[in-house]
C-alpha cells in the first residue's frame, strides 16, 4: 500500500482549498498544510490567536515571538493581513465566517461527530483550546488524521467513544489511505490510495462506506519529511 | 487573485432584490453609504426593511428611498426626522412600519447576529413600554429582558479606505455602526474613499478584516 | 426668585463633575454643560456615537462633520481622544465604565424613575436613542430639568404617568429651582435658590422633600445665553 | 491631571490581596504581563484564581506563581504546559483546582463581564463533557448552552505603549486576550514597554480606550 505520509496528507488536502478561502489551521499536523497551499491562489489563513493573512514561517536567528500563531510558530504575514483581539477572532469562528477550520483527530463517527480533545482515560490537564468553537462554528471541517491507530484500530467509527470536540461538525476527512466525506449521516468515499481495494477497506471498518461515483485514486508527490 | 472590488455603487447593489433587509451604517448624516442608497434607489428595488440608528438626515440616499415609500418597516432607536414630518405622513399613510429599539440594543443585537450568539439579556429598557411582551429573568437578582439577534440579507456600510481583500478603516466618528454591521452574517458592501492595494493599510489599524467584506466600491467624486 | 436659567444649570452642574470622570451628555440642554467644565479638572466626555475626549466645539467655516458628537454638534478632541464602534460605545455604557450621564427630562419620580423620551399622547415617530442604555447602565443619572412644566405642573413626581426610560436610575437632580438628590427611595433636597422659601417649594410638590443637613443656597455666576 | 501612572510593578500590584481573582492576558507565552506577575510573586500573594488562555509557558510570572503554589485554581482552554508535568503535579497535590473551558467561550464570557451582559448561549461545547450541567436552549432548532459572564477582581495586562490617561495599543498577536481584558469590570492594571504623551497615539488607532485601565505602568528593561 502506497500509504500517505502526513506530509502528503497536508499536501492532498491543500490541493482542495479553493482560491480566497478563509482557513483555519489547528495546531499540530494541520499547520503542515500552510506548507503546500497552491501558490496560484490567493488563500486567508486565519489564526484563533488573532491574525488573519499568515505567510511562510519566519527564518532567521531572531524569530519575532509576538507575531506567531496558535501552534506558537513565529509567522509572516502577507499584505493585506490584520491583527485583532480574541473576541473578533472568535466572532469570526462562532458567527461561521471561517470558510474551513482543518483539525486532526482520534475519531470521527458515521454522523460526522468530532472527538480530538481528551483521551478515554481522561487527561489531568487537559487541553480543548480552541477546537470546540471551531468545530461548532466553522463552514466546513476538514479533518487530517490517520485512518487507523498505531494498534490498528479504525479511528473512523460507528459512535465516538472518546469525549466529543463537536457533534455533526464533520465535513470531509483526509486520511494516509482515503479521502472521505460525510454527507447526511454517511460516510463517502471520494479517494482510496492504490494497492487497498474497497472491500478490503470496507472489511477494516465497522461503518458501511457509500461509494462516490468519482471515486478515484489518493495520490500525493513524493515530498521531503 | 481576491478582488472584491466592483466597478460602479450600480453594480455593487445589483443583488439587492424587493424586499430585501439591510444594515445601513450611520449615524444622523455621518456615514451613511450614500452613493449605494442612491444606486439603490436608481435600482427601483421596492418593500425594503432597514435597520439603522435613525433615518439619515440628508437629502439623499435613506431620505429618497423613505420618500418614495421604498422602505416598508423602518427599525432603528431615533425615527425623528428634524425638520421634516416625513416619517409622521408614512405612518399616517400606512406605507411604513416602525420599531424602536434603543440604540445599544441595536448595536450588541447585530454583533450577536455576526458572533454566532442568539440574543442577549440586557437591562436596558426594564421597565420601560419597550420591554413588553420580552422575555424577564433575573441573575444575582436584577432583572434583565432578552434582545434577540438582529437578521439582515445585506449591510451596506460606508468606510474611508479599503483594499480588494475587504479590509477597511473608518473616518473618525463616521466609524458608528458600520464595523459591527460589516461584521454580521449579511452580505456586506463597502463604499469606501479611496481604494488602496493591500498591505497599505498597517495591519495594526485596520478597523474591519476583509473576511467581513463581500464587495467594496469607490465612492464617486462629488 | 431667582431662577436658573438654563445655562447656569449648565454650569452648576459642572462644578459637581470630578476630576478623571468620564462624561456622557445627552442631546439637547444638557450638552451645555460642555461649556462650563472647570478648566483645571481633566474631564473626559464620552459620547455614544463612539468618541471618548471631546474638547470644545469646533469653530470656523467648515467644519467637519465626521468628527460630531451625539446631538451633531461638530466637536474637537482632547489629547488622548480616541473613536471607536457602536458596540464599544455601549460596551461601555451598559457596562457600567461611564460615571455620570446628564439627561433631560420629563418627569422624575420619588424613586429615580426616570421618563425622557416620550409624550402623553405618544409619537408617531418616537426618539429613544441611547437614552435608555445610558439610565441602565451608567453609574450615575444627573438630571437637568426645569423643575416645572410650562403649566405650573411639577416634574418632580410620586410616580411617572409617562413612559419610562428607565426605573430607579436618577442619582441627582439639577433643576432652575433647587438640586435634589434621590436616596433609597426620597428625595433629598440640596441646594435651593434664594426668594423661595423651603416651605413654599414643598407646598407646590406631591412628594415630600427630605431635608439635607448641608442644605444651602443655589447660585451660579450670570452667563451669556 | 488625569494620571494613571505607576512607578513601579511592586507598587501597581499592592492592591492585590490574597485570593485575589485575575484575568491574565497572553497566550502560550505571547503577551503576559510578566513584570506584574513577577511583582505579584514577590509580594507573597497567595490562593489565587486565574482566568487566563493557558499556564504561561515561560519560566517567569504565571508560571513562578504555580510552581509555588500560589495559584489555587486556574480556569483555561489549555492547561498543558509542554515539557513539565507541573500542573500534573499540582493536581495530584490537591494544590489546583482546575476548570477548562472552550477559548472562544472564555473571550466572550470575559466581554459579557464588561459589556454588562450576564452570559450568553452558544452551541460551541453542545454535545460535548463540557456541556454538562449547563442550561441548554434551542433558538429556532438549533441547540445552544448558556456560559454565564467571567468575573474577576484584576485584570494584569500586557501593552506596546499607553499614556497617563491609560490609552493602549498592542504589539501584533501579543494583543490576544489582553484588551478583551481589558474592557471587563475588573481593575485593570496594565505593563507597556513605553509610555507617550497623550495624543502621540492617534485616536483612530487606539485598541483600549484608557477609561477601561485603572493603572498602568513600565515594563522593566530587559
Amino acid at each position: 500500500m502506497n500509504k500517505l505520509s502526513r506530509r502528503q496528507i497536508a499536501w492532498r488536502l491543500a490541493q482542495d482549498i479553493p482560491e480566497g478561502a478563509v482557513v483555519n489551521l489547528g495546531s499540530g499536523m494541520p499547520l503542515l498544510v500552510s506548507d503546500y497551499l497552491p501558490p496560484d491562489r490567493e488563500i486567508i489563513i486565519h489564526s484563533e490567536n488573532g491574525l488573519l493573512g499568515i505567510g511562510p514561517k519566519q527564518t532567521g536567528p531572531n524569530p519575532d515571538m509576538n507575531q506567531i500563531n496558535a501552534g506558537n510558530v513565529p509567522v509572516t504575514l502577507l499584505p493585506g493581513a490584520s491583527f485583532f483581539h480574541h473576541a473578533d477572532s472568535f466572532h469570526m469562528i462562532r458567527g461561521g465566517h471561517i470558510d474551513i477550520s482543518v483539525l486532526g483527530a482520534y475519531q470521527v463517527s458515521e454522523q460526522g461527530d468530532l472527538a480530538n480533545w481528551s483521551l478515554p482515560q481522561g487527561e489531568k490537564a487537559p487541553a480543548v483550546g480552541g477546537a470546540m468553537d471551531l468545530a461548532a462554528g466553522a463552514r466546513n471541517i476538514f479533518v487530517m488524521m490517520e485512518l487507523f491507530a498505531r494498534d490498528g484500530t479504525a479511528k473512523l467509527v460507528r459512535q465516538c467513544t472518546l469525549p466529543l470536540t463537536g457533534s455533526g461538525c464533520v465535513t470531509s476527512i483526509y486520511t494516509d489511505i482515503a479521502i472521505l466525506d460525510v454527507i447526511a449521516g454517511h460516510i463517502h468515499i471520494r479517494e482510496i490510495i492504490e494497492g487497498i481495494t474497497l472491500s478490503a477497506l470496507q472489511a477494516e471498518l465497522d461503518i458501511e462506506l457509500v461509494v462516490s461515483p468519482a471515486l478515484s485514486l489518493l495520490r500525493a508527490p513524493a515530498l521531503d519529511e | 487573485m481576491i478582488n472584491k472590488i466592483c466597478p460602479s455603487p450600480e453594480e455593487a447593489v445589483k443583488s439587492i432584490t424587493d424586499g430585501a433587509v439591510l444594515f445601513l451604517g450611520g449615524f444622523i448624516n455621518c456615514g451613511f453609504a450614500d452613493d449605494l442608497l442612491d444606486a439603490l434607489y436608481a435600482q427601483g428595488t421596492v418593500g425594503l426593511t432597514t435597520i439603522s440608528n435613525n433615518p439619515s438626515v440628508g437629502e439623499r440616499g435613506m431620505t429618497r428611498l423613505l420618500q418614495d415609500g421604498r422602505i416598508s418597516r423602518m427599525i432603528c432607536s431615533y425615527s425623528r426626522k428634524p425638520g421634516t414630518s416625513l416619517i409622521e405622513d408614512l405612518i399616517d399613510a400606512g406605507q411604513l412600519a416602525l420599531d424602536i429599539i434603543p440604540q445599544g440594543t441595536i448595536a450588541e443585537a447585530i454583533r450577536c447576529n455576526g458572533a454566532g450568539i442568539p440574543g442577549f439579556y440586557t437591562r436596558t429598557g426594564v421597565g420601560t413600554p419597550l420591554a413588553k411582551g420580552k422575555e424577564h429573568r433575573d441573575f444575582d437578582g436584577v432583572t434583565y429582558i432578552f434582545e434577540p439577534a438582529l437578521h439582515a440579507d445585506f449591510a451596506l456600510v460606508r468606510a474611508l479606505r479599503g483594499d480588494r481583500w475587504g479590509n477597511l478603516v473608518y473616518d473618525k466618528a463616521a466609524r458608528n455602526f458600520n464595523p459591527v454591521m460589516a461584521m454580521s452574517k449579511a452580505f456586506t458592501i463597502a463604499q469606501v474613499d479611496e481604494i488602496v492595494t493591500p498591505g497599505e493599510l498597517s495591519p495594526e489599524h485596520i478597523i474591519t478584516p476583509g473576511i467581513f467584506v463581500q464587495q467594496i466600491v469607490r465612492s464617486r467624486k462629488t
